[in-house]
Order: C-alpha cells, then structure tokens, then sequence
C-alpha cells in the first residue's frame, strides 16, 4: 500500500484546510462555506476508504505502517517525528470518525440552517475532525497529544458555540470552559507520562515506548515505572472519556449544538481515551495495578453513568449520562487485557453508531418540537416523526444488546471478558462480570425509558403551539444510515470474530479462557435483565401515565437527578479549598510580600525622618557631635583592636 | 653660624599654585586700581585666565611629574602625580565653577549681595543694590581658596597643610555670606561654617603638635637627609618612640580634620546648613573643589602614614583602618537616609554630597594604592555632576506676578518680578516642560550621582567599590551597594518631579508663604519689604502669586552646564583616555 | 567578517537620535510645521530596516555551529578596568536578538494611535523605544561581563521613562519607581559580585585588560565560597528581572500602568535578560555554584508557576493578570535552565522566544481591547459579550490565549513540554519531584485564560460596547505575525531548535561532566 | 619641674577651649575658646621643641598666631555682621537651617 500511503497526510489536509479557509475567510465564505466543511470531511472519507480497503488487502502483518512526515522536534535526546501510524486500530478510527463525522456534517447543513454563523460551525467541526484524526493517526504520545488537546479545543469552541446573544449563554460558555478545564486535569497525567516515558526509555514514540512496555530485558521498562505510567494515562482517559471522577463536563457538555453531542460527546471524542488505553495496552499489562485501577474506573462509571441516566428528564442529558456508561463498559474492557481491547474498540465502534444516531435523533426531536429537551414535555411523537421514530428504535434496541442488533455483539463480549477469571483474584471475575451484568439492566431501563417517554404514552404532554415534524431529507438521510449501522454493524464484523481478528496485530492475541460462568448462561442471564429492566420502564412510562413535572421521587432518584451529587462533591472537595489557597495566596501576596517590600522605603523614610532631628540647628550641638565622635571612634578604634589582639 | 644657603627652589613646580594664588592678589589690586565699571570684567577674565594659566603648567608638568614626583622646598610642596592631579581637577572644576559664579542670567543680576557688610533690609542696602553696586572681591576670594586648595592636596608638611587649610577655608567662609537673596540664611551658614571650621582647625593642629611631639618633625615623608615621621618610625629613631599614644592620638586628630572638610559623618553636620545657606554658585565650587582637595589630602595623609606604621605596629595601621570603615559606612548611611527624606533641593545635594564622601571613603578604606586613581577618577566625576546640578538650581527661579503693581526693585519683566531660587523639590515639577534641555542636563547629573551605567558617576562607583574589594573588604562595598539603592531613591524622587509631575503653577496668594525653608526671610535684599522676619508677613496682597520660571542664562553657566553634561556622558561612555591618566597618578605611592 | 551586531546595535541608535532630534524642544500641540508627523513613520523605517539588517544577520550565521559565538567583534574599551567592547551571539543570543527586533516595529504599529498627536511628545516615546532596542539588541549579544552590566541597566531608563512618561494607568510613575527600584537594587548587589569576579579573575592570572570577557571567566576556577556569593549576587539581580517570586512585586503595577506595547517590550523582551542571563553568565561562570543552588532555584521557579498562575485567576485588570501569567511563564523558563538537561535548557532557551510572541500577542491584543472601551478601562468586570460585536478581536485574543496556555500546535507547548519532560530527568536533585509539582500549572493556565475569555467575549454585551469596531487592518498586521509566527514554530519547531540545541548541549554537558576544561573551551568560544 | 607638665597644661588648655566651644551660647566667647585651643597647641608646640632640642616647634608656633590671627579678622567680622542682623551674638539664635 505504499502506492497510496501518500495519502494519508491529506486525511488530516482536507479538514484542516477546510477549517482554515473557514475561520480565516470571513464573511465571504458564509454562502457556500457550510459545502466546504462537509466536502473536507467527505474527501477526508474518501480518503479513509481507499486507505482502508488497500490495507485489507494486504496480509495481515504488514497492515501497520509508519508513514514519517518530518522531523518534528529535535532536542536534547528527544526526537518526536511527526508521522503517522497507519494499523488496523487507527483505520477503524479513521472510517469512523470520517464516516459518522461526515454524515454529522451532512445532518448540520440542515440542522444549523438558520444560525447566523453557521459557517464558523463548519469550520470547528472541520477542526474538530482534523484533530481527532491527529489523535487516532499519530506515531507518538506527543503528536497524539497534539490531537487529544485540538480534539479539546474544538470541543470547547463547540460546546460554547451560543456563548453570545442567548438567554443561556454564559452557562454555556462556563461548560465549555468546564469542558477544557477538566479535560486539562487529564491531561496533567499524559505530560506526566510522557516526562516519565522519557525518563524511562528516553522516546515519546509508540514504535520506542510499547516494545520497551512489552520487553522485559534490561531495556525494558520497570513494573514500578509500568504503573507510574500506566496510572498517569489513565488519568488523561478519565478526562477526556468522562470517567470518573473527571465525568463531571459532560453532561454540562450538552449545551453545545446537537451534532456536537453526537459527534464529539458521543462518538467520536470522548472514546479517545479508550483509544488511549488500547493503544498503550503493552503498558497496562505491565502494570496489573493500573490494569486494576482502569477496570475499577471503567465499573464505577458504568454504574454511575446508569444511575444518572434513569433520572434525567432532559433528553440530551440522558443520553450523556448512557455514554458515560457505556464508555465505562469500554474501559472496563480496556483494562481486562488483550482479552477485552477488541471488544472495547468494537463496542466503541457500535456505540458510535447507535449514539451517534440516539443523538442526532434527539436532535431531530428537538429540531421538531423547538428545542425543548425535558422529556416530560414530549410523548406520543411516534406518529409526527416515523424517520427518527424507527431509526432511534434501532439505537434503542442496539443499545439494549438485544441480538441480532450491533450492540448485543460488542456488549456482550464484554460482559464475558468481564467474566473471565483473573489468577490469583478469583473475586475479580465476579464481581466485574455482576456489575456489568447490572448495567446492562440498568442500561434496558433508563434507554427504554427515554424512548417511551419520547414516542410513546397516550397523549402527548407538548408545551403551546407544537408542530412536530420531520426535518429535511439532510438531517433524516444520516439518522437512516445510522440507524442501518447500528442495526447490522455488529453482526456483520461481529460473527466469526471478523473484528478481532482485524485488530489482532495490534493488540496481539488473547489467550482464550473460560468464563467462571459458561458463555450461554451468561448471554441468557444478560437478556433476562435485559428484558426485564426494559419491561419495568415500559410499565412505568409508557402503560402510565407520565407526569408533566418531575415528581419527587426517592432519596436515589434526587441524587441521581442531581448527578449523584458530583458537582456539590467537587464545589466542596475541590473547588472551595483551591479557592481558600488562591485568596490566601492572594491576600499574602498583597500583605506579606507587596507589603514586605514597601516596607524598606517605609523604613528608610522613618529613619530618615528620626535621624534629620539630630540636624538640629544649633552649632554647639554640632561641635558637640564632632567632640562625641573623636570618643567614639578613639574608643571603638582602640576597643576593636584590643579585643582583636588580645585573641 | 652657618652660612645662609639659598634653597634650591623649583618653580616650575610651583607655576601653578602662584599663577592661581598670584592672580588672587592680582585682583585685590584690580578692586583697588580698576574703575568700577571694568573691574567685574576685568575680575573674571583674570580668574578664568589664572585658572586656565594654572591648568596649562600642570598640564606641562605632568610627563614630568609622573616620571619623577617632585618635592620642592623639603617637601613643603611635593608634587606627586596624584597631588598633580588633584590639582588639575581642582583647577577644572574652580573654572567651570567660576562660570556658573559670573553668570548674571537674564535678570542681570548675579547671586551676590551688592554689599554683604550692610544689614538686610536697611535702607543702605536698598541704595547699595539701586546704585549697582557688585562685589567683585569674590573673585579673587575664589581665586585663594582655589590656590589654597590645590596646595591642600599637594604638601608633605603637615604645617603647610593647615596653612592650606585656612587659605582655603577663611574665603570660603566669607563667601558663603555674600548671598543676594535669603541673606539671613547666608549669614548664619558662614557663622556655622566658620566655627564648626575654626574648631575643627584646631583639632587638626593640635594633632599636629602631637604628632611633633612624638617625631620631633611634621613632615610625613620629609628628605633623605632628613626624614620625616614616617622616617623616623620605620627607623625607630623617634624622640618619644616610647609614647605612641602621642601618635596615634595625633593621627585621630588630623584625620578628624581633614574627615571635617571632607563632609564625613559625624563631622558632617555643617554640610547641609552651608550648603543650603550659602549662594548656590558658591555651593557648587565649594561642594566640587573643597571635596577633591580634602579627600586628595586625607589619602595622602592617610596612605603615608599607613606606609610608616604598618612596618611598625600593624594594629594602629588596624585602628586607622576600623576609623575610616567605621566613618564611611556612618557617612553613607547618615547621607542617604536622611537625604531621602528632604524637601529641598539643595538640602537634598548636599545629603548627597555626604553620601558621595561615603562612597568615596569606601574606597578609600580599601587602603589599596591603586585606589587613588579610582578616588581621582570619582572626584573629577562627582565634581563635574555637582557644579552642574547646581549651576542648573541657579537658574531655576521663583517669580512674582504682581498685576499693576509699580514694582522698580529688580528688573521688571513682562510677567513680574524674578525672586530667588525654586529650591522646594515640589516646585520643580513640570520642569521638564518649561525647560527639557535644561531638565535633561540635571538628570544627567541626577543620573551620574546615582552611578547609573553610561554616565561617568558609574565608572567612578565601580572603581570606589574595586578599591573595598581589592582591600578584602568586600562586605563594605556591599553595605556601599545597598547605601547606593537608597541613594538611587532619591535621586529618582527628583526625577519624577521634574519629569512626570505637572507643574502646580495654578495662581497662589502670596498668603501662602513662597518658599518654606526661612520663609520669614525669603526675598532678602532684593525687595522692598525686606528679609526680616517681622517685615515679611505684612505684605498681603490678594493677586499676588508666585510661579516658577527658568531664567535664561547669559552664557557662562550655560557653557559650565554644557560641558558638565557631555563630561558626565564622555566619561562614562569613553573613560579609557581619563583612566590612562589617573592611573599614571596612581604610580608612586605618595 | 562584517560585524553584523555593531551594525545591529548602532542603527536604533542612530534612529533614536534622528528621531529624538528636537524632542527636547519645548511641547507645543499648534498647527503644523515641518517635519511634524514624520515620528512615527520615521521609528517604524528604521525599526523596519533593522529586521532586514536581521535578515542579513541570520544569513551570516552558521547554524552547524550554533554553540559558537558568531557575528561578533571584540575592541578594548576600558582596557584599565578590564572591559571589553566584545558582542557575538550563539543561537540563543540570535534568537533573542530577533525577538526583540521583530517586536519592536510591531509595537511602534500597534502603538500607532496611543500618545496622541502631539509631535513631540511622539518623538521622545519613539525616541526610546529605538533606544530600548539597542540596548536590548546589545545586552543580549554582550560577550564581556562588564559590558553586559552597563546595558543591564543603562536599559533600564528607557524603559523607566516608558512607563513612567507615556504609561496610561493612574499609577505609572508609582510603577515606574518601583520598577526601577527593583531593578537597580538586584543591579547593584549583582555589581558587588561583578566587582569581586574581576579582582578574582585577575588573582587567577586573567590579563587585566580583559578580565570580564565571558571566554576568559569561564575558565577560571574562582573557588567554592566566592563562586557561591558571586552566583547570589547576580542570580538575585536576574530573578528579579526574570521576575521570579518572591521578587516580582513590580511587575504586576508595571503591566497595570504600563501601554500594552510597552510591557510587550518590557517583558517579553527585555525580561528575558534574567534568564539569558542565568542561561549565559550564571550558569557557565559559576557552575558549581549553580549545581549547589539548582535545587533551591527550582523549588522558587516552580513555586512562581503556581503563585503567578493562582495570582493571574484572581486578578480584575486585565493588563495585570497578563503580566502575571509572565510570572508563571518565567518560572517554567527558570525551571528548565536549571534542569541541566541539553532538553530542559533547550525547552528554557526555545520558550523565552515563544513567550515572547505569545505573551507579546496577548499584552497587544488586550491593549486593542482597552483602547476601545470608552473609559480605556482595564478592568474585565467593564466587558461582556464581545464575541459578537468584534469577532475577530475576540478570536486573536482567543489565540493569543490559546498560546499562553500552551495549546498543543502552537510553539509555546513544544517549548514547555521541553521543560517539564526535560525537569523531569533533571540532574538536581528533586527536581523530578518539582517537575509532577509544576505540571498543576497547565490547569490553571487553562482557567485564567478560558475565565477571561468567558468573562470578556461571552454572554450578552455590556451597555455602551455593543458598537464597538473589530480589529483595523493596522492591528491584524500586528497581530497577523504573531500568530503565524507561534503556529509556524510549533508545527516545525526545528526552524528554531536549531538554534538552541548546539548551546543547550553545550552547557548541559558543562554542568553535569567532572572534567570541565573542554567544556569550558567550548562554552566560551567566540567565533 | 618635669617638662610633660607643659604637655600635660596644654592637653587641660585644649580641653577647656573645647569645652568653651561646646558650652558657652556667646559666638563671641565660642570663639575665644577655638582661640584657646590654638594657644593650647602653641604651647604644645614650644614643650616639644624644647624636648626636643630643635627650633622647628617654635617656628610652627608663629604660623599658627598668624593663622589664628587670620581666623580673627574673618570669624569677627561674621560675627558682627550677624550682631547687627539680629542684635544677637548668641549661637543658638541661628538655627534657620536645620532637618
């Protein structure tokens, strides 16, 4: 494939070009600027095709490539390329984010017909598609930071894309600064890991650093340094990936445009850091305990993210709230070894579909009813919008991990990885393989409850004046191609083990084991709560009636609603002391230190001013002070010197 | 009886002391001979020629001089090359100084009392000043103690040296009551200054006769044939060898004399009363030339008799040393400290002076003979920068704008009478605007007091501070560094006021007292109502005010100004010719 | 060889005396005379030609030998003191000569409007502006210690009547006294050790007359305690130049009075002398002394990271907390001096280029911002919703922004990843330590410059703002080269790093080897 | 009679000139004990040449009766003029300048 590998530069070139003729060309692009953004993102795709299907054809070991651009930074004993890493793990990335990516800016063109700066939309999106491509492509930790903090940027432009000129709009410019800021906590851990990657192998680069993970002769890395390392990547996961407890931005996140939601804060961008995980992989299993510790972040966000998700009425948030729940089934995943890498990256390839088609859904949803988003107020929508009607049904079952749709493939794999026994920690199996289970439970409930109280119940609850309808054939052609994908994707590289074996080369080959529980059994149980939970939903919000104002509800239900708390947990356990520290820094700055400083001149003046009255005037005092001072200095003349000599 | 052997007398050694004193008697005879009319001219054209003249055969002397130092009359004058030196800075500076003295600027007036003897606000002094009379007598005064000076810096004879001390000390003390204006405070500064001077004259020859007492001689070096104290102590041939308390004593007091004219604390309190009392062209001479020929006769003094006694006993060569650090590090401090907070602009130069003396006894006590050459090159610097400065407060006035008023005493402008000097530091703000070339100038020379880089005050603080460190006494130039940041702040303090401040020149009610400093006297001889305290308050008219003005120079300070400016700049930027020859001063130990 | 930096000195000079020529006359606003509005024009010719000469300058240098000292010239100049007329650059030194060249005419343009239209008063302030860039052109070529004393502080009064005259906050002369206090108090302790190296210098067998050239201190062995105290006295004068905590009380009042284009001048330029002067002087001249205090200066150098940024979040003039962000920059800048690492020193030596362009693109982009308030008010609290009325102001402040966090792609984040992954491996102890300590500085970064951003362009716009016009042409060619110039170097970083990798090996390898003497020879090779 | 008698005579005379100076308010009577210092001095000067058995103490006496009679001329003529000033002779009335 080096025929074409020229190429692959320009699956970065079309988007930042576009991007940059967008933002830098003002006015003069406002009429046709929109066309540009999705032409950049379609060639990029094209791009990505040709790339892809050359490197299906080759066999499989010569499917990665480094493709060098140039040399990139050149000091001291660090030596970072800019190139980029052509493998079956990146390619799946690249097909995705430049196929959902295209049909998101497809679905904008009409979606964002009527903001005024539509254009400049076009052009972060572009941006957006051109880092995350940078993220996924990059052949080092360093250029892949590049990406991870460009793929931040966009979102932060996105996310406060109304920060003028709305009722709403400084909230949402304070979530997009939220956004950036705990994406930046993150990011604290991969500067960490890089500092200790070079201190370690002395090189940034995936081709240096992952071998050395791997190795463990005298080149290689320590388990000590492994976990160090291992911990600080996590960290940049949690933050980008929304887990916890970095998930917080998240839900905040959804007051951007609603193609951003379903590109960046579903699909795409958000699932970096499972990406980071699997790329670093080596690292992890070097590291049990930051295997550990990824497996137990991915469990508590996918528990958390559920639970969230069964109480918010704002659909948007909902569905926020699922994916940070379904990307804690991916980092779970991650975290479970070669065993669980393909899964995570399938599930996250599925998951890209269905959110992506759940998102642009409730986009369509939202488009119909103006932009209302409490759920409350929607209801029997079935009728008025049969487009997103159907193709958010097939997310809804494909999220469910009801078979033959994608979500049961990659789901359950991970469920049975999940179960799979851990040496040594025969309760890791069960407890891991449980908590799953119970998400995927919890999962059929608040998804099966969204969708009802979306389409379904007897009379619709819609605020004065609603006209629900179906947009343009632009936003219900993409919703259509999603929602095939998230009806045949998984079974098509699902069955067979297609997908596994295309990402064998890069996360190498699990050694197969038995679930502590038999696969049937597991699959069986996983559908009965499956069902189950979706039965209680349906019962609740569908056979009954839904109330327009959100009752009371229970002492977990509050907390959920309120996002378990997490943002009064960071007020109080972050946000008050850092601000204590800064006022004390501040006010110490102003009293001791500015202070401290003017005191000397104070003091001098004060000197000054005391020692000036000696000046009195009077001559004798004068003649005075000369008489005094021939003592004085006779005296300590003679006094210095006795005491010298008399050492 | 012997027979009477002429002395062997080299005269050419001696050109420039009787040029200069020679033309001081010269001009008594041209106040005697001269009608009235031509004298002033004749006066300064004499004194800057004798000053000239002066400089001319030092500057003939000097190749001479720096291969062979010359001690004529058995050392009663010993010219070494730093003695030469000193004299020629004296002579440089005397002549620049002499300008800013006959400068009548563009009032016509000079800053001398018409009559000095006549009491202020008498009716004979109103007549004095309305005939014009001019005291001319300064001229020759300046020419004495110019002479007086350069033999200060320039004798082996400690008698001599006190002779020298007078000579140039009794015209100085006259001269500082000669002030036209605030002539209260101009009388009392000459009485301070005259018995503060007359005491400490006394402390200094009474060391003398100790001194005596001890070596049976008061030259230091003296011939070969007969050798002086230094002699006779490394030799042991003392006559009251036994009793160096004598000496040590005596040596205390000498210095304290010399450390009196030197401006160094705690004998330092006469400096700012005379500097602010006395006529500012006279504070400038005096603060220039009075600084280098005491501190050029304190190193010789000092580095002869450290030559002597170290031999000898080191501990009194300690004691001299702990005395000299002791004073400097109280000089810089006292100098700075309370300089920084003064409120006139003359007060504050001469804290400045004070501090400068510090400084320069920083290096001083590094007692390291290359030191002289860095204390010559500090001398001349600060000399320059001081006549500058204050040739520039001469210029800066107060004027009154009396509206209709008839006044005829003074010449009357368009826009009122011009008074004394603006010396508050408040009302030089906005100087900048009224005068910037005039405001550059002195904060050229504000600069170079405070050792900014590029100007020649830096190269001179840099040699003060080497001359500490290259005498193991590195902690002293830190204490002189931290002294120069305070320094620094008040200097600066003017700058601001000149340059960033808006002048306050909104109408004033002469109820508001002009000046602060005296204000009872202000006005002195040159108006009506008189300086005395209980004259002054009655007049109060409501339309009075009083502004600031600079007067235009008739060209004599102008010059000194100018030439102090690019001095200051030459010499800091390009001070290698300069160095190259204070550094042949420094090549015999004196 | 044609003495390209004499020449790069002397032409400012000879445009401030042009220029400056009858700005001592006295201020008159009437109408017209000759010569009247040429100022500016004028300044901005000759700081024009000087890029060119720089053009030139760079054509000369030979970057396969970057460590070397190259385009220099060396004269006695007094021979009596041991001071030597000597400049030559290594690649750090030409870096930074470019910084301030480059800044300078883009300063004069962005300034184009601020002293209003009275000729003379323009004169003086181009006038010193021009000055300023000789000295700075001059103090960073200085080969001669002595030499490069003088310019540290003769520079010291342009700058001083910078912002003291022709600043437009209440407390600029305040400001300007501070400033100048700060700087000749650190100036004079640092002339002490100045002072003490000669005679030592001399002690050790040095030819008198040049005793303070760099090449001829650098191979002498001074001693344990001499080195020390002479490394305090003028690592103190540095730190507060650079300005480091706890000696940077001035520099917030500085860039709170200061014109933006001033403190553009000030501090992305004319600070850097701290730490090229740590880089260049104290490091090389002193080295044991450095390797005894590193771990000390480090923990200062982290703690100023922290404390600027803690101090620039809960600021409420805009002008000050950009001048506290420097403070937070200059920390990273010392960190990775005194990492000894060839990366952290090339990371140090590459960021006070890139914090120059950044920091100077932000101090620009506010003042464009505060000029066009109606009260030229700095206080953020008076905007609002400026996204929408002057987009365009709003996306370069955005950039600017973006830089001073270190944006991944823009060269301020090469330049500090350098630093922190180069203080990580640091040869002092501790210093990986302080390394995980500094990196909490990212974050807060992040918030004081995104908070800004929300409180100054997002919501609804504040009364009175809602017709203010966006950048002019005359302000986006300002900004325009900045920005390219930050995007530039961060993709292809090389095009600096060349610069600043001979010289960061060089003194890396002189710190940490025990057998200094080639080192040496190295370090002070004048080409 | 021990010849350090008159050393010791001249060292009380200083003394008590001094003590003049810093007591007494008259500028008059100030000045008279500078004069006593100085007479304290020549008396010091002739001891020693006697000591010594040279003249030079004696002729160094002379030249400070000259200059002491210099002093005179000049400190008396300040003085009076002040008088007629102020009608005072008192030193402590002239303190105008000070701080």
């Amino acid at each position: 494939m080096n025929d074409v590998i020229g190429l692959a530069p320009w699956l970065v070139g079309f988007p930042l070009i576009g991007a940059a003729i967008l933002l830098l060309g003002g006015k003069a692009t406002d009429r046709w600027g929109h066309w540009l953004g999705v032409l950049a993102s379609a060639a990029s795709a094209v791009v990505g095709f040709i790339l892809m299907s050359r490197m299906i054809g080759q066999v499989p070991e010569e499917r990665a490539i480094d493709h060098h651009l140039w040399t990139w930074l050149s000091a001291g004993g660090l030596d970072v390329d800019l190139g980029l890493r052509l493998d079956p793990l990146s390619m799946t990335f690249v097909m995705l984010v430049t196929f959902v990516g295209t049909l998101i800016h497809v679905y904008s063109v009409a979606y964002m017909d009527h903001d005024p700066h539509r254009r400049r939309f076009f052009g972060y999106l572009n941006l957006f598609v051109a880092a995350m491509l940078t993220l996924v492509l990059a052949d080092s930790y360093l250029l892949l930071f590049v990406g991870w903090e460009g793929v931040g940027l966009a979102s932060y432009l996105l996310i406060g894309f109304w920060d003028t000129g709305r009722p709403s709009a400084r909230e949402n410019a304070v979530a997009a600064k939220k956004a950036f800021v705990m994406n930046r906590i993150g990011d604290m851990g991969l500067i960490a890991a890089m500092a200790l990657m070079f201190s370690a192998v002395g090189s940034v680069s995936f081709a240096d650093v992952l071998p050395a993970a791997a190795g463990d002769g005298a080149e290689g890395i320590s388990p000590a340094i492994a976990t160090a390392i291992g911990l600080c990547l996590l960290l940049a996961a949690c933050g980008k990936s929304a887990q916890f407890p970095l998930q917080a931005w998240l839900g905040d996140a959804m007051a951007g445009p609603t193609p951003v939601s379903a590109l960046i804060h579903a699909a795409t961008m958000v699932t970096a850091g499972v990406y980071l995980m699997v790329r670093s992989g080596p690292i992890l299993e070097a590291a049990p305990t930051a295997q550990l510790v990824v497996v137990i972040v991915g469990a508590v966000t996918l528990l958390f993210g559920a639970v969230v998700g069964t109480a918010k009425d704002d659909i948007k948030k909902a569905l926020a709230a699922s994916t940070m729940s379904q990307i804690g089934y991916m980092m779970l995943a991650a975290g479970l070894g070669p065993a669980g890498y393909a899964f995570a990256i399938f599930h996250l390839l599925t998951h890209g579909f269905f959110k992506a088609g759940l998102f642009l859904g409730a986009g369509s949803v939202m488009h119909a009813m103006g932009d209302q988003t409490d759920m409350r107020r929607f209801g029997g929508l079935s009728r008025f919008l049969p487009i997103t009607w159907i193709t958010m049904g097939l997310g809804w079952l494909a999220i469910l991990g009801i078979p033959p749709f994608s979500g049961f493939w990659s789901k359950d794999g991970i469920i049975e990885a999940a179960f799979m026994p851990v040496e040594g920690q025969p309760w890791r199996a069960w407890v891991f393989g449980s908590v799953a289970v119970l998400g995927a439970a919890i999962t059929a409930f608040y998804m099966t409850r969204l969708f009802f109280m979306t389409f379904g119940g007897r009379r619709p609850r819609w605020t004065e004046n609603q006209h629900p309808h179906e947009g343009s054939p632009l936003m219900w052609w993409p919703l259509v191609f999603l929602g095939v994908g998230s009806a045949a994707l998984g079974a098509v590289l699902g069955i067979g083990g297609t997908f596994t074996t295309w990402l064998e080369p890069v996360v190498g080959h699990a050694e197969h084991h038995e679930p502590v529980l038999p696969v049937p059994v597991i699959i069986t149980t996983t559908l009965v709560v499956v069902v189950l939970g979706a039965l209680i939903a349906f019962r609740m919000y569908a056979v009954q009636l839904v109330p327009e104002e959100a009752p009371r509800g229970s002492v977990l239900t509050r907390a959920a609603r309120r996002d378990l708390y997490q943002d009064a947990a960071n007020e109080t356990l972050v946000m008050k002391p850092a601000f204590g520290v800064a006022r004390l820094v501040q006010v110490g700055d102003r009293d001791v230190v500015d202070r401290g400083w003017s005191v000397l001149p104070q003091a001098v003046s004060w000197f000054g001013a005391v020692f000036r009255r000696a000046q009195s005037g009077y001559v004798r005092s004068y003649a005075a002070g000369m008489a005094g001072g021939v003592l004085v200095i006779a005296v300590v003349a003679w006094l210095v010197v006795g005491l010298g000599g008399a050492q | 009886m012997t027979e009477f052997v002429a002395p062997e007398i080299d005269w050419l050694a001696l050109a420039p002391l009787i040029v200069v004193l020679g033309a001081g008697v010269v001009g008594v005879l041209v106040e005697a001979f001269v009608p009235a009319k031509a004298r002033r001219v004749t006066q300064i054209v004499l004194t800057l020629a004798a000053l000239a003249g002066g400089f001319g055969f030092i500057a003939v002397l000097w190749p001479q001089i720096v291969a062979q130092p010359v001690q004529v009359v058995g050392g009663s004058v010993t010219l070494t090359p730093f003695a030469l030196g000193a004299q020629g800075i004296i002579a440089v500076l005397a002549f620049l100084g002499v300008l800013v003295v006959a400068d009548r600027t563009s009032t016509g007036q000079d800053s001398f009392a018409p009559t000095a003897s006549a009491v202020p606000g008498t009716s004979y002094e109103d007549l004095a000043r309305r005939s014009g009379l001019e005291q001319t007598e300064i001229y020759p005064l300046l020419l004495f103690a110019a002479g007086g000076m350069m033999l200060f810096a320039s004798t082996d004879d400690l008698i001599v040296m006190f002779i020298a001390l007078e000579v140039l000390s009794l015209p100085l003390y006259v001269l500082c009551a000669t002030a036209r204006r605030r002539r209260l405070l101009s009388q009392e500064a000459a009485a301070k200054y005259f018995l503060l001077g007359a005491f400490a004259s006394a402390l200094f020859i009474f060391g003398v006769a100790l001194i005596y007492g001890f070596a049976g001689t008061v030259r230091l070096i003296g011939t070969p044939d007969k050798p002086g104290v230094i002699g006779v102590i490394q030799s042991g041939t003392a006559p009251l060898a036994g009793m160096s308390v004598l000496l040590v004593a005596g040596v205390l007091l000498v210095t304290v004399g010399l450390l009196f004219k030197v401006g160094a604390v705690p004998f330092h309190a006469w400096t700012p009363d005379v500097y602010t009392g006395a006529p500012t062209p006279i504070t400038g001479f005096m603060a220039a030339c009075t600084k280098v020929a005491a501190v050029a006769a304190l190193v010789e003094v000092l580095y002869r008799i450290s030559i002597g006694v170290q031999a000898v006993d080191p501990e009194i060569m300690r004691q001299l040393q702990i005395v000299i650090v002791v004073v400097a590090v109280l000089t810089m401090a006292v100098g700075t400290v309370i300089g920084s907070v003064q409120t006139d602009v003359k007060r504050l130069l001469a804290y400045s002076s004070i501090a400068h003396a510090g400084f320069l006894l920083v290096g001083v006590a590094g007692f390291n003979p290359q030191v002289q050459s860095s204390t010559l090159f500090y001398l001349l610097a600060y000399g320059i920068a001081t006549i500058g400065a204050f040739g520039v407060v001469t210029l800066v006035r107060e004027r009154r704008i009396t509206p209709g008023s008839g006044e005829d005493n003074g010449p009357v402008g368009d826009d009122g009478v011009v008074l004394g000097e603006a010396t508050e530091i408040a009302q030089w703000a906005g100087l900048g605007r009224k005068a910037p070339w005039l405001t550059g100038a002195f904060a050229l020379f504000l600069l170079s007091m405070a050792g900014i880089p590029l100007t020649a005050g830096f190269i001179a603080k840099f040699g003060a501070f080497s001359g500490a460190v290259s005498g193991g006494l590195w902690w002293l130039a830190v204490l002189g560094v931290l002294a120069s940041v305070v320094a620094v702040a008040f200097y600066l303090r003017l700058l601001v006021v000149m340059v960033f401040q808006r002048a306050q020149d909104e109408p004033e009610t002469s109820q508001v007292e002009p000046v602060e400093t005296g204000g009872s006297t202000t006005g002195g001889g040159s108006t009506s109502e008189g300086a005395t305290a209980t004259l002054t308050k009655t007049q109060v008219t409501t339309a009075q005010r009083v502004v600031v003005t600079v007067v235009r120079s008739r060209g004599p300070a102008a010059v000194a100004i100018a030439v102090c400016a690019i001095a200051t700049v030459i010499l800091g930027v390009f001070p290698s010719p300069v160095l190259d020859l204070v550094e042949q001063a420094s090549k015999f130990v004196p | 060889m044609f003495p390209w930096l004499t020449v790069l000195i002397a032409w400012p000079l000879v445009g401030a005396a042009v220029v400056g020529l009858g700005a001592l006359g006295r201020s008159r606003t009437g109408p017209a005379s000759a010569g009247m509005g040429l100022a500016r024009p004028l300044a901005l010719l000759f700081s024009l030609v000087e890029v060119v000469l720089l053009v030139g300058a760079f054509a000369a240098f030979d970057t396969s030998a970057a460590g070397d000292h190259q385009l220099g010239s060396i004269y006695p100049w007094i021979p009596q003191i041991g001071a030597s007329y000597a400049v030559g650059v290594n690649g750090v030194g030409l870096l930074l000569v470019a910084l301030s060249v480059l800044l300078v005419p883009l300063v004069l343009l962005a300034a184009w409007q601020e002293q209003g239209r009275d000729e003379v008063r323009l004169r003086k302030f181009v006038a010193l502006v021009l000055l300023l860039e000789a000295f700075m052109v001059a103090v960073f070529s200085a080969r001669d210690v002595f030499l490069f004393y003088v310019l540290f502080e003769a520079m010291l009064i342009p700058a001083y009547f910078l912002i003291g005259g022709f600043g437009q906050g209440a407390g600029r002369r305040r400001a300007a006294v501070k400033f100048l206090m700060f700087s000749l108090g650190g100036g004079l302790i640092m002339l002490a050790a100045v002072i003490a190296l000669y005679f030592l210098a001399v002690g050790a067998g040095v030819d008198p007359s040049q005793a303070f050239l760099v090449r001829e201190l650098i191979e002498v062995d001074l001693g344990t305690a001499a080195e020390r105290l002479m490394f305090l006295g003028f690592f103190i004068a540095f730190a507060i130049k650079a300005p480091m905590v706890p000696v940077h009380s001035w520099l917030p009042d500085v860039a709170g009075n200061a014109t933006p284009g001033t403190s553009t001048l000030l501090i992305c330029v004319l600070d850097k002398v701290g730490t090229f002067g740590m880089l260049t002087l104290c490091l090389p001249l002193f080295p044991e002394a450095s390797r005894w205090a590193a771990p000390f200066v480090i923990a200062l150098a982290v703690i100023s990271v922290l404390y600027g940024a803690i101090m620039a979040i809960m600021q409420t003039d805009l002008l000050r907390l950009v001048g506290w962000t420097s403070v937070s920059h200059f920390g990273f800048i010392i960190l990775g001096i005194f990492t000894f690492t060839p990366l952290g020193t090339a990371g140090s030596s590459f960021m006070m280029l890139n914090h120059g362009l950044a920091t100077g693109a932000l101090f620009l982009t506010a003042g464009f911002l505060v000029s066009r308030h109606p009260e030229k008010s700095q206080k953020i609290a008076a905007y609002s919703g400026l996204r929408s009325v002057t987009p365009v102001l709003a996306g370069t402040f955005l950039v600017a922004g973006l830089a001073t966090l270190s944006l991944p792609g823009l060269a301020t984040f090469v330049s500090e990843i350098m630093v922190l992954v180069g203080a990580f491996g640091g040869a002092p102890t501790g210093s990986a330590a302080w390394a995980i300590a500094a990196i909490p500085g990212v974050v807060l970064a992040a918030v004081y410059v995104l908070l800004t951003y929300q409180k100054i362009f997002t919501g609804a716009p504040a009364a009175g703002l809602d017709a203010l016009p966006d950048l002019r042409v005359r302000e986006r060619i300002v900004a325009a080269p900045l920005v390219a110039g930050l995007l530039v170097l961060g993709l292809v970083p090389g095009l600096a790093l060349t610069y600043v990798n001979e010289p960061a090996d060089r003194t890396a390898t002189f710190l940490t080897v025990d057998e200094p003497a080639d080192a040496a020879a190295q370090m002070g090779s004048d080409k | 009679m021990d010849i350090t008698n008159y050393v010791v005579l001249a060292a009380v005379l200083f003394a008590i000139g001094a003590t003049t100076v810093l007591l007494r308010r008259n500028a008059i009577v100030v000045f008279m004990g500078v004069e006593l210092m100085l007479n304290a001095t020549n008396l010091a000067f002739v001891t020693f040449a006697r000591m010594h058995g040279d003249v030079t103490g004696q002729v160094l006496a002379f030249f400070v009766m000259v200059v002491a009679a210099a002093e005179v001329v000049v400190g008396l003529a300040i003085i009076v003029t002040i008088f007629r000033t102020r009608r005072s002779a008192s030193v402590d009335d002239v303190n105008l300048l000070k701080g």
